[in-house]
């Protein structure tokens, strides 16, 4: 009888640390959690997105704050690399939220360099090392060899980024590759070049405006990207055959939201411009967005970290979303367990107080 | 006066945009609505800032004066709100190494430099403690205590069955047992928690949003209406 | 070297912060005073340049929009506020925005609210080959919805038939609240999960 | 009484307002063979379509013509007709001025390329089959997941078409078998975009007319030039450094190149002259372009032209013609049952109160959470501690916001009797001087002005987490006894319950916002629950006045109820005429 009363009384600061351990352990040892059958509203995007043909261009609109960052930076990430292993172009746009346009471009940031590191870059690495305009860099900022190696592209850009040049000189190190003769012709096409890989506008004010905007004419909206670079300058908006010049030619808006955007943007996109959308939301929204898929306004939705889960899954790259899924089972059993503990508790002294 | 102006305004006002709503005219949809209602009370609202910077001012300066316990706290909180607020605004934008600017409320300020490292990390980290909070709730206040305690917690916790992989796997590994009473039967289906997450979506939890949204919305309508027609006048705050 | 520091600072915060989950302390007591200052901060800065700049100076000055000069008066009135005799000015511009508010919103609410739930709620049968189980649910969805209006009536008193009736409202309301809180518990951890990651990753770097 | 004669006065003066800011309706045409069964205007700047389309009509439009080929066609800025044709083997046939040819598809602009490569797939299904098409063979048709509507201008006198201005994509609202609604959005901004599409042609003329104008402006573009380069010149110069020198010679060279762009462009300016031949006719270009100009502003069409998405993706046009000139509607008739219900409600409200007023008694079940108020700061009394009460985190116009300042000034009130002490913590600056001033009142009201003290009210900040931190501090120091959660609120509500809970305050919750109440129910002795919050104020001052709108809320309820066992028998027997009632197309 003691056991069940102490049961009852049990400080809780005991319940705070069980549960920093059970969401802690699987993070520190890497535990991964396994998804047999993906939610059929994620199934749906994947499906969409991975029908699309070479080429095609997507847009994702990042409408969430640093606070909701842990739910929505694992889907994605997912899609981002979806998108670009299918060889999409990619265009990012924070248009509701300031505090979106950082988070965003790290997403596509940390994708690109994936694949350019992955597909060309390790190959090439010495070369590129010793050419003189990271030599300069590595000089002047004192960074060893290793260091670059490791982050190249996020060195490179960086770089552009303080000289506000970033797309000239992106272009540059693709040229250093392609003068030098070091690409085959496979990889030149792997190589995710900014300005025709993915442009990324950051965050521009004046949502509703901007959306009618860019359904006629999204060089002569957005003006600058995000480095201030005037976007007409990209070989995704001025090339001669695969132009993007409006919503008609972007194939899916895919929304990650932490807010009430994708209503915003199922007003502008879909209904007013007919472009399909999809959604990545927090799980706490997520309960809003279905009728949406039923009736079709939206292609397919990821219901937070599970959705991420479910795209990793799909897309057969286990990431953040999957690992977390480890974290999330157990800590839900956990909390299961608290409820069947407090009540085993609660009855037993019930019961030995009526006697 | 002090009274009847407000009283007279919230009345022409109510009345005025009850009727515009079903006017389809445009002085209706774009002077009335977009003009006023979008534009204008967006200034409007801009000024309200004043009483939040004075109210706090003058709240921490009370306690400071009076050496209230833990004041030093008090000037930790004026403090952080003086450098903030001067960085975005008095300061002047000078690049000041590091690529960061000294002013302005860009990217590479450093007003946005404290947001990003002290504000969100802090408003993340409370936002967070809530996985703790449910965790001690679940536990302590979850109690079998009546049939509606019962059902709520029940609900949760097949919901949360449902939401992780844990559900679709005891669902795998019941699909296979079959019963000798009643072999039509699909027992697995009672472990089915994705599906009866759903179902429970679907329709209790639909049938309750339902009944709460339109006692809600008959709620805020009548509370409205007292406004409009001055049955309720404590928004005034006060009788003078 | 910046980002170091950044995240330096931002870890101990973060720990502040969570410092509060075994007691009260000096500690959390420092983040959350420089936390209200500084969102505080954050605010007049954001209104600043977005809002006073962005909606009142730019029109007004540059653009010659002296329209906007009467909604700008109007908001002045908070002033009011600095002094006892004029503090009932600031009824004024509350007045405005909670008339056009109110107004507004009546047929409003009518509309979201009342009409499109009911004529939901009413065409639910409307699907053309329905299995038994469906029609059970689709009932259930039915009952739900009238005991549970029942439930929110004042002018009854919980007894006999209302009184089973209101009862049989509050299960149905109880269940939506469980699977609220089922589906609530996901998204919480995984906020909590993110700032593990901060701590393990970006800061100890102890998984890779 | 003063003030409701001014009531009555004002009412009427806004109604009588109304004829002045009337519009005149436009005419109304429809043509084409679109079955357009009725069509309403939503408000001045968008139109509701309804119309009837079935998948055989679909099948029996896509484009198949006798030599099996899937043609397509598209209008081009200038008005001509190019047709594309998707041959068997994969390449594009283009038809444009009675000329053929015949192309890859790889090589065409990417609009009509997506378009065919829909066809194309198409093609898998009806290669085979010939003419006439089975709807079961295509069931996918029968699947309408979009209908899109292709708008083109048209000016309805000259009947002139001018050009496409946009293709939209609307989701569809059906209501039976095979009825369609489509709202229509955004008229005003196309009848901009037509006018202006004259005023720019003119524009261009006069432009032609006027080139010495230009001469001038290129002459002060280069003078600003040149004015830029001093200043950034002697902006340089003040400082020494060899890459400066470099980025000087890299501006010397880049202004000498813009200067001498612009001189080479007066150059040919000069070069160009028009004699008066061509001057004549550019005016008189003018002059009709500004005779159209004016037809256009009093009254232009829109051709729809209506194409359908099956779920599979697939698609399939059928150019169903239908001219509509828009017109302003004064009232909007779709909302009329919602004006009616309203008014009604207003109707009865005002009823009721009067009823009160003379003194009849109304009946309102107790609250459970609300009879707990009384003890809850009875209990702080005993103890000596505060009562801590929040009011929610959103604005004053926010009904649970309303809602809240109403139920703060009855607590005030029995606070004051007590002279408990009282701390309110406030998210909003406004809500903040709003709550000032209804407790100050309270403590007048109930004879203590003493004991008000200035700083029981106070704002804290408006950021949601900060907030919860700060009130979380004060309910860890100051121990209250009693907590009053009343109002709107988001993540941050379980924070500050479990936190109440921690220190043993006993907590009464009161709120709509559905997400929080399975948090407040866990966390507090009492909760709210949605409408409860409403009535909280009235059912707490026990005022009859009060006490009468809750009355007319019932009546609501059991209006909404009655309608709900009205409607269902009604439906389940076959007869829709609420759901008609009810009907309002989705945005």
């Amino acid at each position: 009888m003691n056991f069940f009363k102490w049961l009852t009384k049990i400080d809780r600061r005991w319940v705070y640390l069980l549960m920093a351990f059970v969401v802690a352990f699987p993070i520190l040892t890497n535990i991964k959690g396994t998804i047999k059958k993906p939610s059929k509203s994620a199934v749906k995007l994947f499906k969409y997105i991975d029908k699309l043909e070479k080429d095609n261009t997507i847009m994702l609109t990042f409408d969430y704050s640093p606070d909701s960052l842990a739910e929505l930076n694992p889907m994605s990430k997912a899609i981002t690399y979806h998108a670009l292993e299918k060889n999409l172009r990619i265009i990012g746009l924070a248009p509701l939220w300031p505090t979106g346009g950082g988070l965003g471009l790290d997403v596509i940031q940390s994708q690109v360099d994936r694949f350019n590191q992955e597909v060309v870059l390790k190959s090439y690495l010495d070369e590129i090392v010793d050419s003189p305009l990271i030599k300069k860099y590595r000089e002047t900022n004192k960074i060893s060899v290793e260091n670059i190696k490791t982050n190249i592209t996020t060195v490179v850009t960086a770089y552009y980024e303080s000289d506000k040049k970033t797309i000239e000189v992106n272009k540059k190190l693709f040229d250093i590759m392609e003068k030098n003769n070091l690409f085959t012709k496979a990889d030149k096409d792997k190589f995710k070049l900014n300005g025709r890989d993915w442009s990324y506008f950051g965050y521009k004010p004046g949502f509703s405006s901007i959306m009618l905007g860019m359904g006629k004419d999204i060089p002569k909206t957005i003006v600058n990207d995000y480095w201030g670079t005037p976007i007409i300058k990209h070989e995704m908006f001025n090339s001669k055959t695969k132009k993007v010049k409006s919503f008609e030619d972007i194939s899916i808006v895919i929304d990650f939201a932490a807010g009430a955007s994708v209503d915003y943007l199922l007003l502008y996109v879909n209904t007013k411009f007919g472009r399909p959308l999809g959604a990545g939301v927090t799980a706490v929204m997520a309960a809003d967005y279905y009728p949406y898929i039923q009736s079709g306004q939206l292609v397919g939705m990821l219901n937070g970290m599970r959705g991420a889960a479910d795209y990793e899954t799909l897309i057969k790259q286990p990431g953040r979303g999957l690992n977390a899924m480890a974290s999330q089972t157990y800590a839900h059993l956990l909390i299961i367990l608290f409820i069947i503990l407090g009540n085993i508790g609660y009855l037993v002294t019930k019961k030995g107080d009526e006697k | 006066m002090k009274r009847t102006i407000p009283l007279v305004l919230v009345f022409t006002l109510g009345v005025i945009y009850f009727f515009a709503g079903f006017f389809s005219n445009s002085f209706s949809v774009n002077f009335l609505q977009q003009e006023i209602y979008a534009n204008w009370l967006k200034i409007v609202g801009t000024f309200a800032i004043i009483m939040s910077v004075t109210s706090l001012w003058r709240r921490n300066y009370i306690k400071i004066k009076r050496k209230a316990p833990g004041y030093v706290y008090n000037y930790i909180e004026l403090i952080g709100m003086v450098v903030m607020a001067s960085f975005a605004v008095l300061l002047p934008k000078v690049n000041i190494g590091a690529g960061m600017v000294l002013g302005g409320i860009e990217k590479n300020s450093v007003f946005n430099w404290i947001f990003m490292n002290i504000q969100v990390p802090m408003q993340a980290t409370m936002f967070s403690m809530l996985a703790f909070y449910i965790a001690s709730a679940a536990y302590r206040a979850f109690r079998a205590r009546n049939i509606e305690a019962t059902l709520l917690l029940i609900t949760a916790a097949i919901v949360m069955i449902g939401r992780v992989p844990l559900g679709e796997n005891i669902y795998q590994a019941m699909s296979g047992v079959n019963s000798h009473f009643l072999p039509e039967f699909h027992w697995a289906g009672i472990f089915d928690f994705q599906g009866i997450t759903q179902w429970i979506l679907d329709i209790p939890n639909t049938a309750s949003k339902r009944a709460i949204v339109f006692g809600v919305a008959m709620g805020g309508i009548a509370t409205s209406l007292k406004i409009v027609f001055g049955i309720e006048k404590s928004w005034l705050g006060g009788t003078e | 070297m910046i980002t170091i520091i950044g995240t330096w600072i931002a870890a101990f915060f973060t720990l502040a912060i969570f410092s509060f989950l075994y007691k009260d302390n000096p500690f959390y007591k420092f983040a959350e005073h420089l936390l209200v200052g500084i969102s505080v901060g954050y605010g007049i800065g954001l209104i600043w340049h977005n809002a006073f700049i962005g909606y009142v100076w730019i029109p007004i000055i540059n653009n010659h929009q002296y329209i906007y000069i009467i909604p700008t008066l109007i908001g002045l009135l908070y002033l009011g506020f600095l002094h006892k005799k004029t503090i009932w000015l600031i009824r004024i511009p509350i007045s405005i925005s909670l008339g056009i508010g109110t107004g507004f919103g009546v047929p409003l609410i009518f509309q979201t609210y009342i009409f499109t739930q009911l004529r939901e709620t009413l065409t639910v049968f409307n699907h053309p080959g329905m299995g038994f189980w469906a029609i059970v649910s689709t009932a259930l969805l039915v009952i739900g919805v009238f005991t549970a209006i029942i439930y929110f009536f004042f002018s009854w008193k919980h007894k006999g038939t209302v009184g089973v009736l209101a009862k049989i409202g509050i299960y149905f309301l109880m269940i939506g609240f469980g699977a609220s809180f089922g589906l609530t518990v996901m998204g919480r951890i995984s906020l909590l999960i993110g700032r593990f990651l901060f701590l393990f990753k970006d800061w100890l770097h102890l998984i890779g | 009484m003063r003030l409701r004669k001014l009531r009555v006065i004002l009412l009427m003066l806004i109604l009588l307002t109304v004829p002045i800011f009337s519009e005149k309706p436009l005419e109304v045409k429809a043509i084409g063979d679109l079955q357009l069964e009725d069509y309403k205007y939503d408000n001045a700047a968008s139109i509701i379509l309804k119309f009837k389309l079935s998948p055989d009509d679909f099948l029996s439009k896509l484009k198949l013509s006798k030599d099996g080929i899937l043609r397509t066609s598209e209008m081009l800025p200038d008005g001509n007709m190019v047709e594309y044709g998707l041959l068997p083997n994969g390449t594009v046939e283009i038809k444009k001025d009675g000329t053929t040819k015949n192309v890859n598809m790889t090589d065409l602009e990417s609009p009509i390329r997506n378009d065919l490569v829909k066809f194309y797939h198409i093609y898998f299904k009806i290669g085979q089959i010939k003419e006439p098409f089975n709807a079961e063979e295509f069931s996918e048709f029968s699947n309408i997941s979009t209908i899109r509507i292709a708008k083109n201008i048209y000016s309805y006198k000259a009947k002139k078409d001018l050009s496409i201005i946009n293709k939209f994509r609307l989701p569809y609202y059906k209501t039976d078998d095979n009825y369609y609604y489509i709202r229509f959005k955004g008229l005003d901004d196309l009848k901009k975009s037509y006018i202006e599409d004259f005023e720019n042609k003119i524009k261009v003329k006069k432009g032609e007319l006027t080139f010495e104008n230009k001469k001038n402006t290129i002459k002060k573009e280069i003078l600003k030039l040149k004015e830029k380069y001093i200043n950034n010149k002697k902006k340089l110069k003040a400082e020494k450094d060899q890459d400066i020198k470099k980025e000087l010679i890299s501006l010397k060279g880049e202004f000498n190149e813009e200067v001498g762009s612009l001189k080479s462009k007066l150059q040919e300016l000069k070069k160009k002259k028009i004699d008066k031949e061509k001057k004549n006719e550019i005016k008189k270009e003018i002059i009709l372009l500004k005779e159209e100009l004016k037809k256009a502003k009093k009254d232009f069409a829109i051709t729809f032209t209506v194409a359908a998405e099956s779920k599979e993706g697939m698609e399939t046009y059928c150019e169903l013609f239908s001219t509509i000139t828009p017109k302003v509607e004064q009232i909007n008739l779709d909302k009329l049952w919602i004006f009616l219900f309203s008014i009604g409600f207003i109707i009865i409200m005002l009823l009721l109160y009067n009823s009160a007023k003379k003194g009849k008694k109304l009946y309102v079940r107790a609250i459970a959470g609300l009879s707990a108020v009384e003890e809850a700061v009875g209990r702080a009394t005993e103890m000596g501690k505060p009562v801590l009460y929040i009011s929610g985190i959103s604005y004053i116009t926010d009904i649970q916001t309303l809602a809240s300042i109403n139920i703060l000034g009855q607590i005030a009130k029995k606070v004051a009797i007590y002279e408990t002490p009282l701390i309110v913590p406030v998210n909003d600056p406004i809500v903040y001087t709003v709550l000032r001033e209804v407790v100050r009142e309270a403590y007048v009201d109930v004879g203590k002005p003493d004991a008000y003290q200035e700083e029981s009210v106070f704002f804290l900040t408006t950021a949601q987490f900060a907030y919860a931190a700060g009130v979380n501090g004060i309910i860890v120091r100051d121990k209250p006894s009693t907590i009053f959660y009343m109002g709107s609120f988001f993540a941050e509500s379980l924070l500050m319950s479990e936190t109440g809970n921690q220190v043993g305050a006993m907590q009464i919750a009161g709120t709509a916002s559905t997400t929080q109440i399975p948090f407040f129910i866990a966390s507090c002795d009492y909760t709210l629950i949605g409408e409860e919050l409403f009535a909280a104020s009235a059912y707490l001052s026990r005022d009859p006045l009060l006490l009468s709108t809750i009355k007319a809320q019932d009546y609501g309820k059991a209006l909404i109820m009655l309608l709900m066992i009205l409607g269902l028998t009604l439906e389940l027997s076959g007869i829709h005429w609420i759901i008609y009632i009810l009907q309002n197309i989705p945005d």
